[in-house]
């Protein structure tokens, strides 16, 4: 790699030493697995998103793949907020020598749900908290997220913040008729930075069957499919608010990774392209973006930041 | 999904039953697969689950009935319908002339996929059927179709050598050449066959199982304790010795 | 193909000789391009959407294709609602002998216009007008189409069932939070069938020039990576209302008609399939859905309509 | 879109002026493509536009001044980058033993890669280039260079022979062996070229241009009004006798 090219990356503050990160839900739910993503290369990893109680999620089938990315509908399978806590105790242990930050993702049904799960991760000292409020697949449960709606959003923003000190992420969703929107509410609701996109809301029918394949029938996009929908919303999010932006949805390479960041992105999450890959995908893609920075001159991440604005 | 549908739809050729709680389907579905791998069969409203190749041309599948998935598979008549995607996961690799494959419960399944693939190489494999009595005990005359020697062994006797897989496996590694093992069944069985591997500096391939989502890496469901992802990297893990 | 089996659709009265029908903005630019989409086996076709005064449209690139499907922002060109009754007055004639109905498209600024293009369209007797509320590139000049607001959409249809006797179709956007409300509120308002969807806003950025592909910037996806998001859409819309859909989105064969219709097509879209097979596209998928048919034992593609729901 | 970028990004190697409005520009672009097979040009902040291929390895474009877009073009240098998109349409064809190439314009580019192709064959092409005035006549060297019979033929007479193209062309028919057609060029100019298949019963390939968009037959923009395809079904047109 050229010796010239830094791709460290400054997230709120927190150092990461390549703007890759693993998005919640794609192999995130242990500590072991955690930390061998972030040994694969990756400059952050998110861990499964929690919620209060344990929830076994939906039965199978669960996540399918197609040509074009994956769908899924996994209901948020996860430990429970406690055991949760100790999960990320633990991955931070095994991270900190690696110099790979931790993102502890939160789910709840209410607001005070919300800020109840982000106290006791928070308890765990992860270096951010990420709420997922935009994950499709549990609305027969939880009716529309709260990323639905702007006011929705920014109490439950106000909520969290109101309760702990990390910085806040707050995941947005695509499946709405103004993102930008979304994201000024949650920035002046204090939110530290923004996270976009979660899945796209999706179905597969098997028509031999006669019924969706998902056995929650709905499920989220992700993967290829998606990606001109993200760097669309990371675009306009990056018109309308001066937080930071964490980029997922369909990055695959390095120069996806450029694009993300171009569109406003200031680091890039990464989840269905483990699909193809594995967890060796992370230092693939941080290479291909090293060699596209050398060739097209970028001397740090940076500079590309919000390029395709100008 | 259609033009690249998720499962293939097919159907029961015809169902073998093994003994009281295993039977064999075969599906009218040819796969390109290696013994070892596996496939998510998809029963429409009731729920799809991981179930390993007893062959792949046609699909052929080794299944005991031991809660509602399977229960309502052996249900399934021969012209009925099943749905497959796959076939996922990392297979055996051949090792030596002389291995030993070690096979609890339907474990028998792969293991047979196994040796017929050996014995297209100049290996001579032996089988080592564990069970916990004669009534489980099942594919001793396909094995022996194969004209490959098999031992059996019974926790109680009832059936072949009196006692564990693992202790058999032993005493048949002290009185002939084993130059590899092979072993799949229940997870005590295949720590038994680590130990007596590590023992005997052989190399070894276990097949392992854990509750699966996506069968593909990307949902961390099937991890073990040390990261490693039975769907992914495995289900065949290798011990060198 | 089996004798036994029909696939003509009977769509708010309307005879088609197979539900396949060409999307709007496809191909449909002249009366001789629409009796070439007949001619090679679509059931109906879809002329260009066309507003009150003639369009230029935007500036190139406009239209590229990826890996999984289009990403587009032709920006309506079109030569008119004057110009464009001719066109269809013209279509109207040719179709007239091969039993293929012809459906008008009409976008327009506001109510008022909808209903004044509506009229002046009607007036070349098509036997449908499709409302386009749901255009995602031309926000720039129009600000949100009225298909992200249930009001704003019942509005735009009341105006102009007011106006014209025609069976009037309400084309619907995939790039809101709740598609099935905005299906709700043109049905009470009086639409007699719904389309579902236009494509779904989306964005691509050349990592290399740094800046958006597309003239406009902001595009619609369609083809195959939007499949899943409307058969999503047609199902809920399908569990929401009761008039007729139009199922559009990423139909490529016959499996994926058939998967439409179980999610509660009555009829089905194609546009960018064209891309990859030209109009004899049509000619295929009917072939093949008939197949599909056969094996699978259904006598008339209303058999198939909903299945997915029970 | 990048995994799958719509357009390749590349750099002009070389420009050569033609003649007061015409310039040929030679990228460090290779493509496996057919004469009369066209690229789509983009200038990001300027316009994209279809161009036809004068060689495809590496990627070489002949284009005349004459709007906003062929201005901005002309007005890059050597180094600077341009990004292509393509190829698309069909190419012509080869018939007949004797073909005659009637060029007009920067109708040549076309022309001249045709006749490369040609001359691999058993086919002895005779290239006519029809020009207003000899100050348009380009190519002449081009062709001269790959030793093929090059007739001139411009408006006022003051390179060639006096006349229009196909009025050159009929007394060509007269006086040589000719077996069929090839014409790219202003549409008159076409026009006057089918006329004259239809009067000799002689094949005839016409390359068409229409206003554009996507250039891969969707969006219908450069349809003929008999709902012909300039991008997907043509540009060159097939003329039986
Ligand atoms: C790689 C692999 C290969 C397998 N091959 C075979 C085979 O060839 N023949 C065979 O009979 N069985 C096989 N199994 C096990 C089979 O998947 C389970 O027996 C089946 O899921 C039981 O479902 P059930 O509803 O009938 O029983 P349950 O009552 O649900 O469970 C019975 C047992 O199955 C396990 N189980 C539950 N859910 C899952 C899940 N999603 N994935 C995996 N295990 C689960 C439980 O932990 C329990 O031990 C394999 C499993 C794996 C992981
Ligand atoms: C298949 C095809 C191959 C072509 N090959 C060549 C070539 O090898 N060399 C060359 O110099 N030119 C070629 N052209 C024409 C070239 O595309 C136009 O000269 C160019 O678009 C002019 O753009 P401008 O902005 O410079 O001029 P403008 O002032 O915009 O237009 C000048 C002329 O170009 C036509 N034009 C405008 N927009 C388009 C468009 N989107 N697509 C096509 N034509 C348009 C106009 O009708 C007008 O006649 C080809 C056109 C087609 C369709
Ligand atoms: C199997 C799977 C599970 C997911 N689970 C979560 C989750 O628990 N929390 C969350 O915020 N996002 C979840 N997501 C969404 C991803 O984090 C990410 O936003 C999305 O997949 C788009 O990125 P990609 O295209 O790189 O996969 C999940 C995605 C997948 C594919
Ligand atoms: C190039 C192009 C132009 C389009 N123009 C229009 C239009 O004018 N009016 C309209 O209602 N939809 C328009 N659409 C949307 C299509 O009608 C259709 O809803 C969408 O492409 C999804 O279907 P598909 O995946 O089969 O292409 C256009 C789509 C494309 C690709
Ligand atoms: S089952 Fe999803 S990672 Fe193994
Ligand atoms: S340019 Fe789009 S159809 Fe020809």
């Amino acid at each position: 790699m050229n010796p010239e090219i830094t791709l460290e990356t400054n997230l709120c503050g927190v150092r990461l030493p390549n703007p890759t990160l693993l998005a919640s839900g794609i192999l995130g739910t242990s500590a072991a697995l955690l930390e061998r993503v972030a040994r694969a290369g990756a400059g952050a990893v998110t861990a499964k998103s929690a919620s209060l109680e344990p929830r076994a999620g939906h039965p199978n089938p669960t996540v399918i793949s197609w040509e074009a990315g994956l769908l899924n509908a996994v209901g948020l399978a996860n430990p429970g907020a406690t055991a949760q806590a100790g999960i990320l105790r633990d991955a931070r242990s095994k991270l900190a020598t690696l110099g790979v930050p931790l993102i502890a993702s939160v789910f709840g049904g209410t607001s005070e749900e919300f800020a109840g799960v982000a106290q006791v991760l928070a308890e765990a000292e992860p270096d951010f908290l990420e709420l997922n409020i935009s994950c499709p697949n549990v609305g027969d449960e939880f009716g529309r997220p709260f990323a639905a709606d702007p006011q929705a959003a920014a109490e439950v923003t106000r909520a969290v913040k109101a309760v702990v000190d990390v910085p806040v992420i707050v995941k947005l969703s695509p499946n709405v008729a103004d993102i930008a929107g979304v994201a000024r509410a949650v920035e002046e609701a204090g939110a530290d930075a923004i996270a976009a996109i979660n899945t796209v809301r999706g179905m597969a029918i098997d028509v031999r069957a006669a019924r969706p394949v998902l056995a929650n029938r709905f499920g989220g996009l992700s993967g290829p499919a998606i990606k001109p929908v993200a760097v669309r919303c990371v675009f306009e999010c990056f018109a309308a608010v001066s937080i930071p932006i964490i980029g997922i949805g369909g990055v695959s390479n390095g120069l996806d990774a450029a694009e993300m960041m171009m569109a406003g992105a200031t680091a890039v999450g990464i989840g269905s392209a483990v699909y193809q890959n594995g967890p060796e995908v992370f230092a693939r893609i941080t290479h291909e973006l090293a060699t596209f920075m050398t060739e097209e001159s970028y001397r740090s991440v940076k500079e590309m930041r919000g390029a395709a604005h100008k | 999904m259609n033009s690249q549908t998720s499962h293939f739809a097919c159907r029961i050729e015809r169902v073998e039953r093994e003994n009281y709680r295993v039977a064999t389907f075969t599906l009218d579905l040819a796969l390109d697969a290696a013994p070892g791998q596996f496939v998510m069969l998809w029963l429409p409203g009731v729920e799809e689950r991981p179930l390993s190749l007893m062959a792949c041309d046609p699909v052929t599948l080794t299944v005991a009935r031991v809660g509602p998935f399977t229960t309502a598979l052996h249900e399934r008549r021969t012209g009925e319908r099943v749905w497959v995607r796959g076939p996922y996961g990392n297979g055996f690799r051949q090792t030596g002339e002389h291995p030993l494959l070690v096979a609890g419960g339907y474990g028998v399944a792969p293991l047979l996929f196994l040796t017929r693939r050996l014995q297209a190489t100049s290996a001579h494999p032996t089988v080592l059927i564990g069970a916990r009595t004669a009534r489980d005990v099942i594919f001793v005359e396909r094995f022996g179709a194969l004209d490959v020697p098999v031992l059996v062994a019974t926790d109680d006797g009832s059936q072949g050598t009196q006692g564990l897989a693992p202790d058999v496996a032993a005493r048949a590694i002290e009185s002939q050449p084993v130059s590899s093992l092979y072993a799949c069944g229940p997870e005590p069985m295949l720590d038994g066959v680590a130990a007596l591997a590590r023992r005997h500096r052989l190399p070894a391939q276990l097949s392992y199982e854990r509750k699966m989502r996506c069968a593909f890496g990307v949902c961390g469901t099937c991890a073990r304790d040390d990261g490693w992802l039975v769907c992914r990297d495995g289900p065949v893990r290798f011990e060198e010795p």
